[in-house]
């Protein structure tokens, strides 16, 4: 296992490399600098794209951004924030995320599982199908909507809880937003949950299970969820990663210091090194959430476990 | 003295499908008693798997039983009682009966264990739920029982997880599950099928093992008249939801009365056949989705009767074990002679029988 | 059946292996020949996973196969092959297969099912033409014209296979690979199944490599039989030299563990057990010894003298 | 056994005579069944989720067709005065709905207005669902956003099905190093967010409907083209492959006479699933400020336009939020209900 | 991690009455560094926390603030200010002469990249120009410090609106000591940050979206400074800011668009006048557009007033000008718009008459052009109602908006790659010419590339020649630039930008400024 792991991270790495060539690639394209301001002059901008380095050959500045990157050198905002460094950026506004990111996908797979669970055990059922509906409603409607109705009725009209994000107020600043991000997971969640289930408790070693005589809470976890859930950490893994690296929308209603937001900003404003270094942690969040999956259908699913260990050492 | 411990009567079950009702069991009765072999053959649909899942409680959500008992006797709390299984609960089919009085093994040793839990705690999972066994406790009885069923290195096998066995490997594991609870009955819904040749005999000869060893009552699936013939005490030949003829091994294999059991024998070769033609079952069996009018069986019948168009004979006693439904057995009912081939096989095997006998 | 004496089908040292993972390789099939002749049925036995299958899917060139040589109809048919060579063997030989719903494509009709070979090859000069050829197949395995039309799923299993062997049928071909071709169906419907085959070959004189665990039926519709375990052919002969005289100890106990329908028998005998791992044998060290007519088996000379030595019927009781 | 051997039927002394050989079937009977897509349409219609599904996305279609014609305003029309009206429909406003009052919850206190009263000419005018801040009538660009979601949705299908169906379907076909590096490329494409991709493409190509369309052709294929690689690799060992294969078939008859049509359905209601992420994209860059040229709406610049309005007009967002919603809801149930018919085996467990 | 202690900290004074501003911004901070600094919402924040020679009092005009008294040359070619002495960094170091020549060679030094550094050339001081342009050292540039407390400058022409400029954040301020001390990761936290003004930073990190800013006790003018404290929030969604303003937690918020509606009648409503000019900008590069009586056309065919009274709604003013109203007032004590024209009124009929004569001109009967415009809620609205009233006005001629990034936009612009351009100036000191000078041939924000001989001579005279040295000329001249400009349509002019605020009625004292500093809370006061 170990030999597999530390494989996939070599593999990881390549294909992170591969994506930030890419990355800097589409970077060439864009029109545009980030130094054209009405108000500075064609030499101001040479002089600005000179310290920036941004004059050089996009292989110069390749080599030089990925060996800077090595030594945790994501370089300079040149216009979000004015000569800061972009770790630093990222220091400020990536916690913020991935907690957010975290509390929404905790809430929404724990409420879908929930949900998927139900309507698979009752299936066809009445309760199967409000199940249905919720999960479709879910998907159906964008979560700014959610939002802004969350924040207008618990926020404004109840003063139940912080419409606006303040560190201060710890994990009752995230709930509203979390509740709006969970939506989508919760929705999708279910629905994956209700088929997978459906077909797991539908199995031959499920009747043989039952046929031991076990039922109720033991029955579904111990047996139908665990083999759903292999199935269900697949979809969720994405997920993972695209609410982790934020939601512009959601940030921008509840005014959260958040990545996605920034990444909006930065591609706008051609603020290159900070695009770079979203994506990077986007990318990098992906690759290590994926090897995550992977690792965990190798606790779930001892086939793999054990092919991987018999494959590799 | 015989003690009856499974009785089933007029058992009828239907399944709800997109392609209409199907009627898969038409009213079957089935009888076991203590410490002996009962066997259901039949074709593929015959509804042999769903009368058994019945008795287990574990049919699908979409099937009905539209009418019928299932009489199961049994001792509970130091009292033998009898109790029709069909007025269960599924929650007390699973507390009072499953595992711990009926067992089941199914067709498929690769898809019937669970694929993420070790053997070991699949073994044990019965008992800690029945009788809340301590965890070594029931470790160590799960050790013996591999031990029993035949595989070596129980210890280390414990660990396994099913997918590092082979097919008879796990055939056996599936067996000491069900035998964990120390079941009365077992159903073994045709456990060798998808094994070859050389591991279904090992296995056939370990459940008939187990069985001298504590006197389980096996009611066993199958649609080899070969398996019939090694485990079975008393064979039901089941068509089309019904059961077509019943007796003891000795009754249908040397005395057939139904032209479908004729059929069934007829069409495997045995060592000796060197016709040109195997005798077989002309068509196809009927599609139980539709509804059956007169005997199910006469469209590819050759010795069908008119009236098998309209009436389905009911079974017919020919020996206290032995019945079959067919009109040729009704008193009404035309002279025939079995076909040439048959009688032609059972003068042989009576013969091999003599012979293997004498030595 | 005559055998002409020229094979139709010859498998020199055939190997297949498959690579699991870099220090990992499956020897499915470890070096194994046999002669197959025009008209003749060669029964395949074996445990599962002895290599059957692999072998079957070599010959009809399923796999890239790893060494070895196959001839089939004179034509090399074991590397790359040209154009023609690849017509004849994707025309002269066919597959029957053994799941009778998934050989079926279940969006085509019985119609295009069948006239697949026919299709692929065009060898037809119209459309009357082949659906001609369609239903005179149809009508010759048993199904009726109306059936045409359909799709698979509204036959029953017997009905699929047949359709299946029309497939194979319409080709008019030398070789029919027959993979398990009735293990999925009720015994009933085997029979029906076997006889077709049979009739078939009496009428065009194709032959068959019957894969199959099943030895009775193997035994009734076999000329000459191969015995596969563990990647190597242990034994082979005829089936009346195989099935009176099994020298291998693999063979006896595969033969005496097929049931009988007689229960008197069945109820006290008791299989003889083989396991390679103890019986301290090795296959890649023996050789194939003629025994006496065709009846090959697989061992070094000590072996097969041991094994000649003994009586071997009474070990395999109840088989005659 | 004991039961009542001879039941009171009448029997003649016929009943009882063999009916001979020539009665047995020796042609088969045939298992009568539907055909696929007959059952297909059968199994839909049972379940009420995806024929509520069909009749509503057929309502939409035919609204968005029809809609814009009907109202006697232009979608880009804006009409002097007419800025932020409230819904006005005839019959309607008799009940006391839909007016075309609104209550504003001025700091000053709530204040029910109706604009239709004061500005001239407004006796006559109706807007069913209201106007915009640039006195749009919301109606008509409601139902002409409709067309552009649509036609998202139908780029969405196409492009799961040409591009994401067929390289998942040669990937795994192929297998092995073909397979390694087609899967390693998705994977990169994949590590690289899709904002990034989607808005960076945008802003290099000149915005408009064909850059967005070409926005998700470029990501949007990727799940697809993992259930169909996934299908492959399952149906490519199946035994009428095999046959298919034996006979000579080509590599590019297989794939897509024999495989494709046994997955195509599945894909394409698989694709279905795909039109929500599709049309929410384009929200989502309508959001960001780079959606669908202006004055062109979509239901997703709809929304973005009329959010800003929320807390001031209501009723501007309700209609796009609506059809959204519903049009969504539909293609879920409807792919639902398609899946549960193309496979039975769910439904009647 | 810090984080969390601060918030510890936060919690405990929270609770007693302090007077703390809760404020709204609409974007984050980009800098805290005055010289690197260029956008309006990073210069309130930094001129709450540093002070400059000048600062602008509730007119708009320059007062002093650190400067003690100043001396202006006779020639207008040099200035001495003297340094008030009670000054302190919050560090406790005194405020000298040798901070501010320290920061303004920093401006003025390519190597900084600064953006504004060329408000240094603006200024007119000696060798400003060539150390922009790295040929002379930045110790070249003319200022000094004689001694701790005074300030010599020096420059190369008069320039009226010098005192003004003084006011502007490049012009502040920085401690070359503590610069030192923390390098590269000045204004990246409270502890890298130092004030001389009335709040000092409490908590700040880059791109934050809460700042605190404390009353700076250190401060001279301590005992002026009322509240104790400014607490910034970002909210970018105009709708949730105003529901948290309803609920209290906020003093200060900008309304857009429809909220107006609602508020307008509230007594907290505020509309302040900003300095922002919004135009298009013709490319008379392109084919049609070199054509007056077309551009004339264009700029009298849509009703300016709809725009901001039913798009805009936040006090926008049309704009029948291209120097804003409030901007400067002349040598005459009056405001620049008061004493001159207007042009370019809506027009419908005299717009198709233009359009007539351009159709005759140049032989063509329709007109197809591009509308580029920045991808905010206003300029999409505002370039929608454009495209509509111009085509219903204008026979045959059709506006096609395209909708892009800012940055997008710009480029485009710069490559003279547009038709139409929807755009903006804000000011960067009280003098016309702080627009005046983006029309001159080859002008570096001249993208439409209009060209007036008369116009240059005007305006470089203005600058640096004749007329430079009398302010009555230079205003005459600036108005008929103006004329010279706008009659020849040489750039659209579409509104000028209003705010519409609310401010909590327990609030007062807070300075609005359409030029330099939108807000100053220095006096503000909540009961
Ligand atoms: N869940 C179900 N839904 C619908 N029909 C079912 C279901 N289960 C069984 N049937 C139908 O009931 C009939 C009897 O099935 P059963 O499984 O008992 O047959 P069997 O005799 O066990 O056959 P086999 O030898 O193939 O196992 C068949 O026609 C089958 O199609
Ligand atoms: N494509 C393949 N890749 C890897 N291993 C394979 C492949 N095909 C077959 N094998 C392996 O080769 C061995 C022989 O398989 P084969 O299918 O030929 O056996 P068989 O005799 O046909 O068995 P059965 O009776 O179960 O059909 C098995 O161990 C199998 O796992
Ligand atoms: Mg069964
Ligand atoms: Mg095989």
């Amino acid at each position: 296992m170990k030999k597999y792991i530390l494989k996939r991270v070599g593999m990881s790495v390549v294909t992170l490399l591969v994506i930030v060539l890419v990355l800097f690639v589409l970077m060439q394209l864009l029109p545009g600098s980030p130094f054209n301001d009405e108000r500075l002059s064609i030499e101001q901008q040479q002089v600005l794209m000179s310290k920036y380095g941004l004059n050089d050959s996009a292989p110069v500045q390749f080599f030089r951004y990925v060996r800077n990157m090595l030594t945790g050198d994501f370089g300079k905002s040149y216009t979000i924030s004015k000569d800061t460094d972009v770790a630093l950026l990222l220091q400020n506004r990536l916690p913020t995320s991935l907690l957010l990111g975290g509390l929404s996908i905790l809430l929404g797979s724990v409420a879908g599982l929930f949900l998927g669970v139900a309507a698979a055990l009752k299936h066809n059922s009445l309760l199967d199908s409000a199940a249905t509906f919720f999960s479709v409603i879910g998907v159906s409607i964008p979560s700014y909507v959610f939002a802004l109705g969350l924040s207008y009725f618990f926020g404004f009209q109840l003063s139940w809880l912080p419409m606006l994000y303040n560190a201060d107020d710890g994990l009752r600043a995230f709930a509203l937003p979390a509740v709006a991000l969970s939506m989508t997971v919760m929705a999708t969640v279910a629905r994956f949950t209700r088929t997978e289930m459906i077909e797991v408790l539908n199995s031959d070693y499920m009747q043989l299970v039952e046929s031991k005589g076990v039922s109720g809470v033991h029955l579904i976890f111990k047996h139908a969820l665990r083999n759903a859930s292999i199935s269900i950490i697949t979809i969720l893994g994405p997920l993972v990663v695209s609410l982790m690296t934020g939601s512009l929308v959601v940030e921008k209603i509840f005014s959260i210091p958040g990545i996605g937001q920034l990444m909006v900003q930065a591609i706008q404003s051609n603020d290159y090194n900070v695009i770079l270094a979203l994506a990077f942690v986007y990318s990098a969040l992906y690759i290590f959430v994926m090897l995550a999956v992977d690792i965990l259908y190798g606790v779930l699913d001892p086939r793999i476990r054990l092919a991987k260990e018999d494959a590799h050492g | 003295m015989r003690e009856k411990i499974l009785e089933v009567r007029d058992l009828a079950i239907t399944f709800n499908t997109s392609a209409g009702k199907v009627r898969a069991v038409r009213g079957v009765d089935l009888d076991l008693h203590k410490g002996e072999t009962v066997a259901i053959v039949g074709e593929s649909g015959s509804g042999k798997s769903v009368t058994t899942k019945a008795i287990m409680g574990i049919l699908s959500n979409n099937g009905a039983i539209d009418s019928g008992e299932i009489h199961y006797t049994f001792e509970h709390e130091g009292e033998t009682v009898t109790e029709n299984l069909l007025d269960f609960s599924k929650k007390q089919m699973r507390k009072t009966i499953n595992g711990k009085h009926i067992a089941m093994i199914f067709q498929d040793p690769m898809t019937s264990l669970d694929p993420t839990m070790s053997i070991g705690n699949q073994i044990i999972e019965g008992m800690r739920t029945h009788y809340k066994t301590k965890k070594n406790e029931a470790q160590k009885k799960a050790v013996e029982l591999l031990e029993l069923v035949g595989i070596t290195d129980p210890e280390s096998r414990m660990k396994n997880y099913p997918h590092q066995l082979s097919g008879g490997m796990r055939q056996r594991i599936v067996i000491a599950i069900a035998l964990a609870c120390d079941p009365d009955v077992l159903i073994c819904d045709e456990p060798t099928t998808a094994l070859d040749v050389t591991i279904q005999a090992k296995i056939l000869e370990l459940i008939q093992d187990i069985q001298k060893k504590t006197g389980i009552s096996v009611i066993y699936i199958t649609h080899d008249l070969g398996v019939v013939a090694k485990v079975a005490e008393y064979v039901n030949v089941m068509y089309a939801g019904k059961i077509v003829e019943k007796g003891t091994v000795e009754d249908i294999f040397y005395d057939p009365k139904h032209p479908y059991t004729w059929g069934l024998l007829l069409a495997m070769p045995d060592l000796e056949t060197n016709t040109d033609k195997l005798v077989s079952i002309p068509g196809n069996p009927p599609n139980m989705a539709h509804d059956i009018v007169g005997d199910p069986f006469y469209p590819r019948n050759t010795y069908a009767l008119h009236i098998d168009k309209k009436v389905e004979p009911p079974l017919i006693e020919v020996s206290e074990t032995h019945s079959a439904a067919t009109w040729l057995l009704s008193e009404q009912g035309p002279e025939y002679s079995l076909p040439v081939e048959l009688e032609d096989r059972i003068t042989r095997m009576k013969e091999e029988a003599k012979l293997y006998a004498a030595g | 059946m005559l055998q002409a004496n020229q094979p139709l089908l010859e498998v020199k040292d055939l190997k297949q292996h498959f690579k699991i993972s870099r220090k990992f390789t499956v020897k499915a099939v470890d070096g194994v020949s046999f002669k197959i002749y025009p008209g003749e049925t060669y029964g395949l036995v074996g445990e599962s996973g002895s290599g059957k299958s692999t072998i079957g899917r070599s010959v009809i060139r399923l796999h890239d196969i790893t060494d070895g040589q196959i001839t089939f109809k004179d034509k090399d048919i074991s590397g790359k092959m040209d154009k023609d060579t690849q017509k004849v063997l994707r025309t002269n030989m066919q597959m029957i297969f053994q799941d009778p719903m998934a050989s079926l494509n279940p969006r085509k009709n019985v119609l295009d099912s069948v006239a697949q070979g026919l299709d692929i090859h065009g060898l037809y000069d119209s459309q009357a033409e082949r659906n001609e050829r369609v239903l005179e197949i149809l009508e010759r395995v048993g199904l009726s014209k109306e059936f045409a039309g359909r799709f698979p799923s509204q036959f029953s299993g017997g009905q699929r296979q047949r359709i299946g062997i029309a497939r194979a049928l319409i080709m008019n071909p030398d070789l029919i690979i027959a993979d398990e071709a009735i293990s999925a169906l009720d015994v009933s419907i085997q029979a029906q199944i076997v006889n077709l085959m049979k009739e078939i070959q009496e009428e065009t004189n194709v032959a068959y490599l019957f894969i199959a665990h099943d030895l009775s039926m193997v035994r009734y519709i076999s000329d000459r039989i191969g015995v596969l375990h563990l990647g190597h052919m242990i034994e082979t002969g005829t089936t009346e030299e195989i099935f009176s005289n099994p020298l291998h100890p693999y063979t006896k106990s595969l033969l005496s563990a097929i049931p009988h329908p007689n229960p008197i028998i069945e109820q006290k005998r008791t299989a003889l057990s083989y396991d390679y791992a103890t019986s301290g044998l090795d296959y890649s060290e023996g050789t194939l010894h003629n025994v006496g007519g065709t009846h090959e088996v697989l061992g070094t000379d000590e072996e097969v003298n041991d094994w000649l030595s003994k009586n071997t019927m009474k070990e395999v009781v109840g088989i005659s | 056994m004991d039961k009542p051997l001879n039941r009171p039927i009448q029997q003649t002394l016929n009943d009882f005579s063999f009916i001979g050989q020539d009665n047995v079937r020796v042609m088969d009977e045939v298992y009568e069944e539907d055909s696929f897509w007959k059952q297909l349409v059968k199994r839909i219609a049972k379940n009420k989720g995806s024929v509520f599904g069909f009749v509503t996305i057929t309502l939409i279609i035919f609204m968005a067709l029809v809609g814009p014609m009907i109202s006697g305003y232009e979608f880009d029309e804006q009409i002097a005065g007419h800025e932020s009206m409230a819904p006005r429909i005839p019959v309607m406003e008799n009940f006391g709905i839909f007016d075309g009052s609104e209550t504003l919850k001025t700091s000053t206190g709530e204040l029910v207005v109706n604009k239709y009263e004061t500005i001239e000419g407004g006796e006559d005018a109706y807007h069913w669902f209201g106007t915009d801040v640039l006195g749009r009538d919301l109606f008509t660009r409601t139902w002409v956003g409709t067309r552009i979601s649509l036609y998202i949705a139908l780029v969405a299908v196409i492009v799961d099905v040409f591009i994401g169906m067929s390289y998942g379907m040669i990937s795994g076909y192929y297998g092995g190093k073909v397979d390694n590096a087609m899967q390693r490329s998705v994977e990169v494409l994949n590590g690289i967010p899709n904002l990034v991709v989607v808005t960076l493409l945008i802003i290099v190509l000149k915005p408009g409907l064909m850059s967005i369309t070409l926005a998700i052709a470029i990501t949007g294929w990727i799940g697809m083209s993992r259930v169909s690689r996934a299908s492959m690799l399952k149906l490519k060992e199946s035994e009428y492959v095999l046959a298919a294969r034996t006979m000579g078939a080509k590599d590019m008859t297989i794939m897509y006479k024999e495989i494709l049509p046994n997955i195509f359905s599945q894909l394409l209601i698989m694709s279905m699933f795909s039109i929500p992420n599709a049309i929410f994209t384009e929200a989502f860059l309508a959001f960001v400020g780079i959606g669908i040229p202006v004055p062109m709406a979509s239901l997703g610049s709809l929304i973005s336009e009329n959010f800003k309005s929320l807390t001031t007009h209501f009723y501007m967002i309700v209609p796009p939020v609506l059809v959204l919603a519903l049009l969504m809801l539909s293609f879920n149930l409807l792919a639902d209900g398609l899946r549960d018919a193309l496979d039975p085996t769910m439904k009647e467990v | 991690t810090d984080e969390v202690d601060e918030s510890v900290e936060a919690e405990a004074p929270a609770e007693t009455d302090e007077q703390v501003l809760n404020v709204q911004l609409n974007v984050e901070v980009a800098s805290m560094d005055p010289q690197i600094a260029t956008d309006g919402t990073s210069f309130e924040v930094i001129a709450n926390t540093i002070e400059g020679l000048y600062q602008t009092d509730s007119d708009g005009q320059a007062v002093p603030a650190l400067v003690e008294s100043a001396e202006k040359g006779e020639d207008g070619l040099s200035y001495t200010f003297k340094l008030r002495e009670d000054a302190t960094w919050s560090n406790g170091e005194p405020v000298t002469a040798h901070d501010f020549v320290y920061a303004w060679r920093r401006l003025a030094d390519p190597d900084t990249g600064s953006e504004y550094s060329y408000i240094m050339g603006i200024a007119g001081l000696v060798n400003a120009n060539e150390v922009l342009a790295g040929e002379k050292a930045p110790e070249e540039l003319g200022v000094q410090a004689s001694d701790d407390y005074t300030l010599d400058v020096q420059l190369a022409n008069p320039v009226p609106y010098f005192e003004s400029l003084m006011s502007f954040i490049p012009f502040f301020p920085l401690n070359e000591d503590f610069m030192t001390e923390v390098g590269d990761s000045y204004g990246t936290s409270p502890e890298t940050l130092l004030a001389n003004g009335a709040y000092e930073v409490s908590s700040y990190e880059p791109a934050a979206t809460t700042i605190e800013l404390d009353k700076n006790e250190e401060y001279y003018d301590a005992d002026n400074v009322v509240l104790d404290g400014v607490d910034y929030q970002v909210i970018k969604d105009s709708q949730q800011a105003m529901l948290s303003y309803q609920n209290g937690d906020l003093d200060l918020v900008t309304l857009a668009g429809e909220q107006v509606d609602l508020f307008k009648d509230d007594p907290e409503f505020v509309n302040v006048q900003a300095g922002y000019l919004w135009y298009i900008s013709p490319n008379t590069l392109v084919e049609g557009l070199e054509n007056a009586n077309l551009r004339k056309a264009l700029a009298t065919s849509f009703d300016k007033q709809q725009i901001t009274d039913t798009i805009l709604k936040d006090g926008s003013v049309p704009a029948d000008y291209i120097i804003p109203d409030g901007l400067a007032v002349g040598p005459d004590g009056k405001d620049f718009r008061e004493t001159s024209d207007t042009y370019l009124e809506y027009d419908p009929e005299g717009a198709k008459e233009s359009l007539e004569a351009a159709k005759s001109e140049l032989g063509q009967d329709s007109f197809t052009f591009g509308l580029l415009v920045e991808d905010t809620e206003s300029a999409i609205n505002v370039a929608q109602v454009l495209k509509s009233q111009i085509e219903s006005n204008l026979d045959g001629v059709t506006i096609e908006i395209e909708q892009m990034p800012k940055k997008t936009r710009l480029e485009r612009m710069k490559q003279a790659d547009y038709d139409l351009g929807l755009t903006r100036w804000g000011p960067d000191y009280a003098d016309p010419m702080t627009y005046a000078d983006l029309w001159v041939t080859d002008g570096n924000n001249n993208d439409g590339a209009w060209s007036n001989a008369d116009y240059d001579e005007l305006v470089y005279s203005s600058i640096d020649g004749e007329l430079s040295l009398d302010d009555e000329a230079r205003w005459e001249a600036l108005k008929e630039a103006e004329s010279i400009l706008l009659n020849d349509a040489g750039v659209l002019p579409v509104y000028q930008k209003g705010n519409a605020v609310m401010v909590q009625d327990n609030v007062s004292g807070i300075d609005f400024h359409a030029v330099g500093l939108p807000r100053v809370y220095k006096f503000a006061v909540k009961e």
